[in-house]
């Protein structure tokens, strides 16, 4: 859905990578070591550059393995970036330590895939809601961290709180525990909400109470939302914009709707064209990608899309192209990673484009 | 072979040869800070003079420091030589030679027993669980896994004493007979101490075995086997225990170190001349070299064997070659 | 006759605490010759559990009612042996975790030959080379065979699957979930795959998902669970267009269309629990047309339409009310 | 909005979290009485196990009190048979062997339990450490811990008991020593696959340093296992009691279940038929190693909850004629 | 069980291990008892403990009594065939004193003042000493004579180390070359020697074909044994047994009065400096009144030891001095004792000496626990009631014994036992004489009046002159004791009743003293 971003643009954004690249260390087996092979490493994010800004919703989408995980791991200081900048909020956390560190992942939540997984079955629920305020010795008094967690607990719809509080993780439902990780996660109030396919791992039918949840989050709290999604329907439905990742990198970027109805990536497009269609009549034309999910242990040179890409040139072998805006899209950062549809717009499509900004 | 299989290989050989290189070391140091130390015991020598006693310590040469005789000793195990026994003067090794061979048919046949009656029983009551069957089999284990060996040693002496041979390993004076009488007379020997340990271990085994097997049960690819149309007896053999012997195997080479100290309570119980006798002789006449030796032996072999299990299960379990 | 009837299907397990779970409720199936038919529903509303009775393939704790007949010979009523005859050379299965689905330890050409040889459909020999074959049918190569389940990815495993239930040339392929722990490109890579092969082979396909877009495409009829029971079986495109069970109805407006702009709502509360009696209609407290007699009688799946059956009493003349909003154009739509 | 008292009934929710989802108790109006009587009643062998280990830590705690007769002095003939006045007879020095197994009892319970307290120490220690910090930390525990694993033990106690002469602390340190290896290797499994969990990822992800994430999230999840293994520790530790004192490495003034057998075995009670001298101190650890199995294997089982399924077994499902229903249904 | 072949063949089962076959290394009594059967020695006892000949017909010394004269059997041979003549007898003796520190030293003790041996003629070896020695056919007694031929390649060097490391034991097909009245044709520690009539053997012929030691690691497969009838006799049956082996009337136990004696003794060394009570004469008295020989016979031995007083035990009836009696029993008498060397009763009822409590530790070494930590249970708390604490520190043999042999000396009191090797008083005596002080003597005790009458005797050629002072020695030692003899053990040899013609000793049937032990038994 278009035109919900009208938020961003006032301040800068809350949420700013910038040529991000996490590498993992590869395990060197004997003959690698006897014969001096260089360790080798798992790209898993290789300079990956976005920006959310406060109350939009980006979602991340791509193939299992291409490192979506990794990226907003990274952000969240689950693993160290190995060149780039992450920004949040104006600071650089890659460079920051201590209580300034601690400062900024307060402002920064996240949520994860399985619900089923991220309460500890041991702790009760008031106590997994209250830990984050008392991981960052934000409030002293007792009562003053219960009223708060029961605060959480009903803004998330878990009504009456007192229901729950008491409870262990494994009386609720999916649905619920997710809605217990979000209020926990909400309970700093954070500015920056970072949610890692979190409702991949719970039914259709409740799936969309969740979704509709963060989103009227951020709304009503100008949140910044990092999606991270398999589903296309999903992002496409609760995305302001959306980032496709391929083998580390973004390929496509830009909002929604431009995205979606007007994909210039060729890998943009093939995952389109696999989404199935509820209605039966709807056209489905799948254009599948033959050969095997890629291996980031082994990035191809050149455009890292060119061995399974359909309309690959000789020139995609060599040149390995950045984000750009492509030359058949008039919205406003719209950009792609493809030497064939790159280029600048039509003279009157920029302008179009710079009036729509204004 | 693949790199992965020499990768694993390579460093479960090298982590045995480590292990075995501490425990020479550990074996050395366990020896040499023994109270009441060697050269004291020497005092076993009836009216020794002081100067008497000091040649002995020389040639033990329990004199030089701590450091040289390390060295030493590791030149002698270099060379194959465990050292002389205090008691007879012997070469260590001579002496353990033959309680090894006499120990190994006896274990063997133990370990054998234990291992085919274990694999069955857990199988089936694995198979067969929640029934009477399952109980039978599983509380038996439960029991005889419980049973002290040694406790459990007398009491099959109690049960069979009168029928079997408990003591020794061959009628002590029957002279001359074919071979076959004189092995079919060691057999019988054998029956006893062979069933303590294989009843001790049958019912660790079984329980091993028992758990491994319900774990595999549960795979989703036992249900996929069973929608094949794989019958019974194939699912459960090729299938079912065909995976569950990784843990198992991994379990049994364990379990040797085990096995090691079942077979010296039962040789002492049942006058068995192997190595398990030979420590507990050496342990009530302070023969500091024999136990040193007989314990090297017996660590090494844990060791080797634990190697011999990790390899077995890399040829058992493909994933390992990576 | 159609290849797969199931009259009045009971699967009940015995929970370890006494007590009996109805997993599958007098269910009642018939899936044509060639037809690729759907099975959906949230979980826990026992799918699995009736698929794997199609095979007779439950465990001991369960038990089991009604009948089930593959090509007209009845599969259950001679108990596990009895079933034991039909499976893989009548009804082949593909199951929902595929990395499982095959033995660590064995060569994956290995195990798409076993069921040949212990069917006695091909000499091991015969076996061997047939595996190959298949697994060129999938798409793999065939020197593949040599290698063990953990060479292969997720979506070779899967495509090897499919292959292995392919061996005895079923007349029937049951796919219990087979693309939900793949990703989306593979799917789109497995799914087009089952089409081509139920084309060509002439199978006939059960595919059981949650999904209901990847049934919408893929599938001729579908039947929708809910609580162990069929809510409605109808061709897909009856199904989201004239749906006449609440349940489908609020099932399709919870899934977000790629293009489609409507608004997503999410079913409330959860799935009943299967180990207590339920009186009245099992999705009444999540209805959002409930009336009172919901509460008291249960629906009975009735005809409502030619090929068209759904068990949901605002179906019913005698309940009065047979006002079912249609899902497929729905009335507050895009924005 | 989610109704309050939604419940899952989900298969997957069973398997994950091991709980008894579907019996009915575990919902919130249930109290937390009726949950234990629903975990008992899913354990009746770890039920009994504890039954028989309580019965014997309290005899022997109260063995000075409950005993009938002196331990030290003969209050009857030698290797006299059962009689009411005693009703396991008498040892080969006229003691009375209801008394000497509660004395017995008495160490060897201390044994027990000493030596399962101590080898708990390193255990959890070294199993948190190692699973949580993983890297050269865990490589070198590791290496450690299978040094001590590949060590046959009774050898090994034997030449530390050896070493330092009998004593009862000898005896439990040289016991203890070899005993914590298992659950070092089982807790660090467990630790390692919490640690990769996702709510210790998104605790650290908070902001929580490792000793909090440890103490908090950690430990209480190893607890049970951690329980499980001492209990199973406590019975091994018995059992090398008794082979150690078998051998004559006990101490010889202490009474235990391993020197009676030990007596009895030295002082011949078999070959004079004296089977009252032998057979009950064995029937004494026997029983308590299998109460200690059946308490540890229980919790195992609850925490294991993959042993709970079995795709197949020599029984099958039935099939179920549907009496007065027919198939009136379609 | 047996097969026709071993029809007179006689099986023995021993719980002690024949620990090796080299005379230069074995300690344990039953090796050197396998010795007396399979090597001559010139003398050995008779079954009444008298001197009789072995190799040697006759003997005789010159008045100085520093030269002995032994006439030897002619025509002796070695199992081998090769002659066995005066030379073999004086190369053993000459060779053991050449490298008496080095590897001789364990047979060395045999050779108490002996000089050197020569030969004057094939069957005549003259033996020259230092000094009269009293002792000197008692300890010839015990040494084996070794074939030269065989031995003398490892007699070799400064030290004559190699002595030690042949094992000399017989290799299949090789039967050891011995002399004695068998040959051991296999050996093993752990399981079953055997031993073959010898066929050329000088003295009176066996009347067995051959015997077999089995070894039992336990008592109880040993006792069983002889029950089934596995083997025919069984050495030292556990006194637990007795009883129940008794009522088998297939069975004969025969209990006899043994060398083997349990002690209890404390720490007189003179010039120590703590617990200097411990060497107030009241106290060595007060301590034996309140020791109940009696009860530790009955209770800690079940009845199978008899209460004792004297180092030279019972069954050594020639020296053994019958006037010599335990005290009896008497708390109230030692009570006085205590009372009146002036150590107070404290509140807690410990007695108070020199400012300290009386409170002392134990030592007790590992061998033969049972009946010895019985006993101390009964000495304890007879203890107890005459203000005096004890607890017990156990520890193994070599420890016990660095404890307690001066010149470490680090104990106050202590439980132990002696065997003495031979019928001779001469060991056991001089466990109290000075000299010992850093050898043999555990308490220290040390008067120049008993190291005077110790001499003496060592030096008194006449048996009767010689008992005199035996018996005044003994008288002295009980005056003030500082060892407390407690029991004198019996030893229970235990054999079928279808074999009869064993020569008993207190050392049991199979015995380092003599062959008469089993070489004449026979059917019954
Ligand atoms: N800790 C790690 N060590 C080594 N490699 C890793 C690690 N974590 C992830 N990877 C690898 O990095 C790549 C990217 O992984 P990541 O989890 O970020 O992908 P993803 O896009 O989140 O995939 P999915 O959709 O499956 O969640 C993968 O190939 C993965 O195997
Ligand atoms: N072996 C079993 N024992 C007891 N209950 C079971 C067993 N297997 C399944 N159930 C229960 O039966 C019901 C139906 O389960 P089933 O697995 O058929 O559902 P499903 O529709 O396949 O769900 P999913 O989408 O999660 O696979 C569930 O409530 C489940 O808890
Ligand atoms: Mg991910
Ligand atoms: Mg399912």
């Amino acid at each position: 859905m278009s035109g919900r971003s009208g938020m961003s643009g006032m301040s800068g954004p809350i949420l700013r990578l910038d040529e991000l690249r996490t590498y993992y260390p590869a395990r060197r087996n004997l003959v690698d070591w006897a014969r001096r092979r260089p360790r080798r490493v798992v790209r898993a994010v290789d300079g990956v550059s976005f920006e959310v800004h406060e109350g939009e919703i980006l979602a991340l989408v791509g193939e299992t393995g291409c490192g979506k995980t990794s990226t907003i791991q990274t952000v969240v200081g689950g693993f160290p970036a190995t060149s780039g900048r992450v920004v949040v909020d104006g600071r650089d956390v890659t460079r920051l330590s201590g209580r300034r560190l601690r400062a900024v992942r307060r402002i920064t939540q996240m949520i994860f895939q399985d619900p089923y997984e991220s309460l500890n079955p041991r702790l009760r629920i008031r106590k997994a809601v209250e830990e984050p305020l008392q991981v960052h010795k934000l409030v002293a008094s007792r009562s003053e961290r219960r009223r708060l967690a029961s605060e959480a607990l009903e803004r998330v719809g878990l009504t009456p709180a007192e229901l729950f509080v008491d409870r262990f993780p494994h009386e609720l439902s999916g649905g619920q525990r997710q809605r217990v990780a979000i209020a926990a996660a909400l309970i700093l109030n954070p500015r920056l909400l970072l949610a890692d396919e979190p409702v991949s791992m719970l039914d259709v039918s409740i799936r969309a109470g969740v979704l509709s949840l963060i989103d009227g989050l951020r709304r009503e709290r100008a949140m910044a939302v990092v999606l991270v999604t398999h589903d296309l329907s999903t992002a496409a439905h609760y995305a302001d914009r959306i980032a496709v990742m391929y083998l580390g990198r973004i390929v496509e970027e830009g909002p929604t709707a431009d995205v979606l109805r007007n994909p210039q990536h060729p890998y943009t497009q093939a995952l389109l064209s696999v989404v199935p269609k509820s209605d039966p009549r709807d056209r489905f034309v799948p254009r599948v990608l033959e050969g095997e999910t890629p291996n980031p242990a082994n990035v191809p040179a050149g455009c890292r899309f060119h061995p399974r890409c359909p309309v690959a040139t000789a020139e995609c072998t060599v040149v390995d192209p950045a984000l750009a805006p492509p030359r058949a899209s008039r919205a406003a950062g719209h950009r792609v990673a493809c030497i064939l549809t790159q280029g600048p717009p039509p003279v009157e499509e920029r302008e179009a484009a710079g009036a729509n900004n204004a | 072979m693949r790199s992965g299989t020499l990768d694993y290989v390579v460093k479960r050989v090298a982590f045995a040869l480590v292990t075995i290189f501490i425990v020479l070391t550990f074996n050395f140091v366990l020896f040499r800070l023994l109270p009441g130390s060697a050269v004291t015991d020497l005092s076993r020598v009836p009216n020794a003079s002081p100067a008497l006693r000091e040649a002995l310590a020389r040639e033990f040469g329990l004199a030089s420091s701590k450091w040289d005789q390390y060295l030493a000793y590791l030149d002698q195990l270099f060379h194959g030589n465990l050292g002389v026994s205090y008691v007879n003067q012997q070469p260590v090794w001579d002496n353990l030679r033959t309680d090894v061979a006499n120990t190994v048919p006896m274990v063997a046949l133990g370990t054998v027993v234990a291992v085919i009656a274990g694999i069955t029983s857990g199988l089936v009551s694995a198979w067969r669980r929640r029934t009477p069957a399952d109980y039978l089999l599983t509380n038996s284990a439960i029991a005889f896994y419980s049973f002290p060996t040694q406790w459990l040693g007398l009491m099959l002496i109690v049960l069979f004493g009168s029928y079997l041979p408990t003591t020794g390993m061959t009628t002590p004076f029957q002279i001359g007979g074919s071979f076959w009488q004189q092995a079919g007379d060691e057999l019988q020997h054998m029956i006893l101490p062979s069933l303590t340990i294989a009843l001790t271990l049958y019912g660790q085994y079984t329980l091993v075995v028992r758990s491994a097997v319900l774990e595999t049960l549960g795979e989703d690819y036992v249900l996929t086997a069973r929608a094949k149309g794989v019958r019974t007896r194939r699912l459960l053999t090729r299938h079912v225990l065909r995976n569950a012997m990784l843990p198992i195997v991994t379990l049994m080479g364990l379990s040797f170190g085990y096995i090691v100290g079942g077979a010296l309570l039962v040789e002492t119980v049942f006058t068995w001349p192997g190595i398990g006798l030979a420590v507990y002789q050496a342990v009530l006449q302070r023969d500091y070299p024999m136990l040193q030796g007989a314990f090297l032996l017996l660590t090494i072999s844990v060791v080797v064997f634990n190697l011999l299990a990790d390899l077995l299960y890399a040829r058992l379990d493909p994933r390992v070659s990576g | 006759m159609a290849l797969l009837e199931v009259r009045d299907l009971h699967v009940w397990f015995a929970l370890p605490s006494g007590r009996e779970l109805h997993a599958v409720k007098g269910v009642g199936l018939d899936v044509e010759r060639g037809e690729l038919f759907g099975l959906i529903g949230e979980s826990g509303c026992g799918k699995t559990t009736t698929v794997l009775a199609l095979m007779g393939l439950l465990p001991s704790s369960a038990s089991v009612a009604g009948s089930v007949r593959v090509d007209g010979a009845d599969v259950l009523s001679g108990g596990e042996k009895g079933a034991r005859a039909h499976r893989w050379t009548e009804t082949a299965m593909v199951f929902q975790g595929s990395m499982n689905a095959f033995s660590p330890v064995k060569t994956i050409g290995w195990q798409i030959a076993e069921p040949m040889e212990i069917h006695g459909v091909a000499s091991r020999r015969a076996a061997r080379a047939r595996a190959g074959e298949l697994l060129e049918l999938v798409g793999i190569p065939a020197a593949a065979a040599r290698r063990y389940p953990h060479q292969f990815s997720g979506g070779m495993r899967q495509r090897a699957a499919i292959a292995m239930a392919l061996s005895c040339e079923p007349k029937l392929l049951l796919a219990d979930e087979p693309t939900t722990a793949l990703d989306v490109m593979v799917q789109a890579q497995i799914l087009e795959l089952l089409q081509r092969l139920a084309r060509e082979l002439h199978l006939t396909v059960v595919l059981v998902t949650h999904d209901l877009p990847l049934v919408a495409h893929i599938c001729d009829r579908a039947a929708v669970m809910y609580g162990g029971e069929i809510a409605e079986v109808a061709a897909v495109d009856a199904l989201y267009h004239e749906s006449r069970h609440p349940y489908t109805r609020m099932l399709f407006a919870a899934t977000p269309e790629l293009l489609g702009g409507k608004d997503v709502t999410s079913i409330p509360g959860s799935p009943p629990r299967l180990d207590q009696p339920i009186v009245g209609c099992a999705f009444r407290p999540r209805c959002d047309s409930a009336v009172v007699r919901c509460a008291t009688d249960h629906p009975a799946l009735a005809e409502v339409a030619r090929g068209h059956e759904a068990a949901c009493h605002l179906n019913d003349p005698a309940t009065g009310v047979l006002s079912v909003p249609d899902a497929g154009q729905p009335a507050g739509g895009a924005g | 909005m989610l109704p309050v008292a939604a419940l899952d009934a989900d298969a997957d929710s069973d398997a994950r979290t091991g709980g008894d989802t579907g019996t009915g108790a575990s919902g919130t109006g249930a109290s937390a009485g009726a949950r234990l009587r629903v975990i008992l009643r899913g354990h009746r062998a770890g039920v009994v196990g504890a039954v028989i280990l309580l019965a014997f830590t309290v005899l022997a705690i109260g063995a000075p009190w409950f005993a009938p007769y002196s331990t030290t002095a003969a209050s009857g003939a030698v290797f006299a048979p059962p009689s009411l006045h005693h009703l396991l007879g008498t040892n080969d020095g006229g003691i009375d062997m209801v008394s000497l197994l509660m004395a017995g009892g008495r160490i060897s319970m201390l044994v027990g339990f000493s030596c399962a307290a101590i080898a708990a120490v390193p255990g959890l220690l070294i199993g948190v450490l190692s699973g949580y910090f993983g890297g050269v930390v865990d490589t070198v525990l590791m290496r450690v811990t299978d040094f001590f694993i590949v060590l046959p033990t009774v050898p090994v106690m034997i030449v530390i008991a050896a070493v330092w002469g009998p004593s009862l602390l000898h005896l439990i340190v040289a016991i203890s020593v070899l005993l914590w290896t298992s659950t070092a290797r089982v807790i660090r499994a467990q630790v390692k696959s919490l640690r990769e969990r996702t709510f210790v990822r998104r605790a650290r992800t908070l902001g929580m340093g490792n000793t909090r994430v440890i103490f908090r999230h950690i430990v209480p999840n190893v607890a049970p296992l951690l329980v499980a293994n001492s209990v199973v520790a406590l019975a091994l530790a018995i059992f090398y009691e008794t082979a150690l004192a078998f051998l004559g490495l006990g101490d010889p003034t202490a009474t235990s279940w391993g020197t009676i057998i030990e007596d009895a075995f030295l002082r011949t009670a078999i070959s004079v038929g004296a089977w009252w001298a032998i057979v009950p101190p064995g029937i004494c650890v026997a029983l308590v190693v299998i109460g200690a199995y059946l308490v540890g294997q229980s919790i195992e089982d609850e925490l294991n909850p993959r042993l709970k399924v079995a795709h197949f077994s020599a029984r099958f499902w039935s099939f179920r004629p549907l009496v007065g229903r027919g198939s009136e249904a379609i | 069980s047996t097969g026709a072949s071993s029809a007179t063949l006689l099986s023995i089962g021993t719980g002690y291990q024949v620990d090796s076959l080299n005379p230069f290394v074995a300690v344990e009594s039953t090796s050197l008892a396998v010795f007396k059967y399979t090597y001559p020695s010139l003398v050995q006892y008779s079954t009444s403990l008298g001197i009789v000949g072995n190799f040697a017909t006759r003997w005789s010394h010159d008045a100085s009594g520093l030269n002995w004269t032994f006439d030897l059997h002619p025509d002796a041979k070695w199992s081998d065939g090769k002659p066995l003549t005066a030379t073999d007898v004086a190369w053993t003796i000459n060779t053991v004193l050449k490298y008496a520190t080095g590897g001789g030293a364990q047979m060395a003790t045999y050779l108490q003042g002996v000089k050197s041996a020569t030969v004057s003629s094939p069957t005549t070896v003259v033996i020259h000493l230092s000094s009269p020695e009293a002792a000197l056919l008692a300890n010839l007694a015990q040494m084996p004579i070794l074939p030269e031929h065989v031995w003398q390649k490892y007699a070799t060097g400064k030290d004559g180390a190699n002595l030690r490391t042949f094992s000399n034991s017989p290799s299949t097909g090789h039967p050891d070359v011995d002399g004695g009245p068998f040959i051991c044709i296999s050996y093993s520690v752990n399981g079953v020697s055997l031993f073959e009539r010898n066929p050329d053997y000088y003295g009176p012929k066996p009347t067995i074909s051959g015997f077999g030691l089995e070894y039992f690691s336990s008592a109880t497969a040993m006792v069983s044994a002889v029950k089934q009838g596995k083997v025919d006799v069984i050495l030292n049956a556990p006194p637990s047994a007795i009883g129940n082996l008794k009522a088998d009337k297939s069975l004969m136990v025969d209990t006899k009065p043994a060398f083997n004696e349990s002690d209890f003794f404390l720490n007189d060394y003179a010039k120590k400096t703590s617990d200097r009570e411990l060497l107030n004469p009241l106290v060595h008295q007060a301590f034996n009144d309140a020791i109940d020989r009696a009860a530790i016979a009955k209770i800690a031995f079940d009845g199978d030891a008899e209460p004792a007083m004297t180092p030279i035990p019972l069954a050594d009836t020639y020296w053994h001095d019958p006037a010599v009696k335990p005290p009896s029993f008497d708390l109230a008498k030692a009570n006085a004792l205590l009372d009146r060397a002036g150590y107070k009763m404290g509140s807690n009822g410990v007695r108070m000496a020199d400012g300290h409590p009386m409170s002392y530790t134990v030592i007790l070494a590992t061998d033969e626990l049972g009946p010895r930590t019985r006993a101390f249970d009964i000495i304890q708390s007879d203890f107890a009631k005459i203000g005096v604490q004890l607890t017990v520190k156990v520890t193994d043999d070599a420890t016990a014994a660095t404890l307690e042999l001066a010149p470490s000396n680090k104990f106050n009191l202590a439980m132990w036992g002696w065997t003495p090797p031979s019928a001779d008083p001469t060991f056991m005596l001089n466990t109290f004489s000075c000299k010992q002080f850093g050898g043999w003597s555990e308490t220290a005790y040390c008067t120049t009046e008993y190291t005077k009458l110790f001499n003496e005797q060592a030096t008194a050629l006449t048996s009767a002159k010689r008992r005199a002072i035996v018996f005044q020695m003994e008288a002295m030692l009980a005056k003030t004791p500082v060892t407390y003899i407690l029991v004198y053990e019996n030893v229970n040899d235990v054999w079928n009743k279808q074999w009869t013609g064993f020569g008993e000793t207190p050392n049991g049937l199979f015995s380092p003293l003599t062959t008469f032990g089993i070489t004449h038994v026979h059917h019954a």
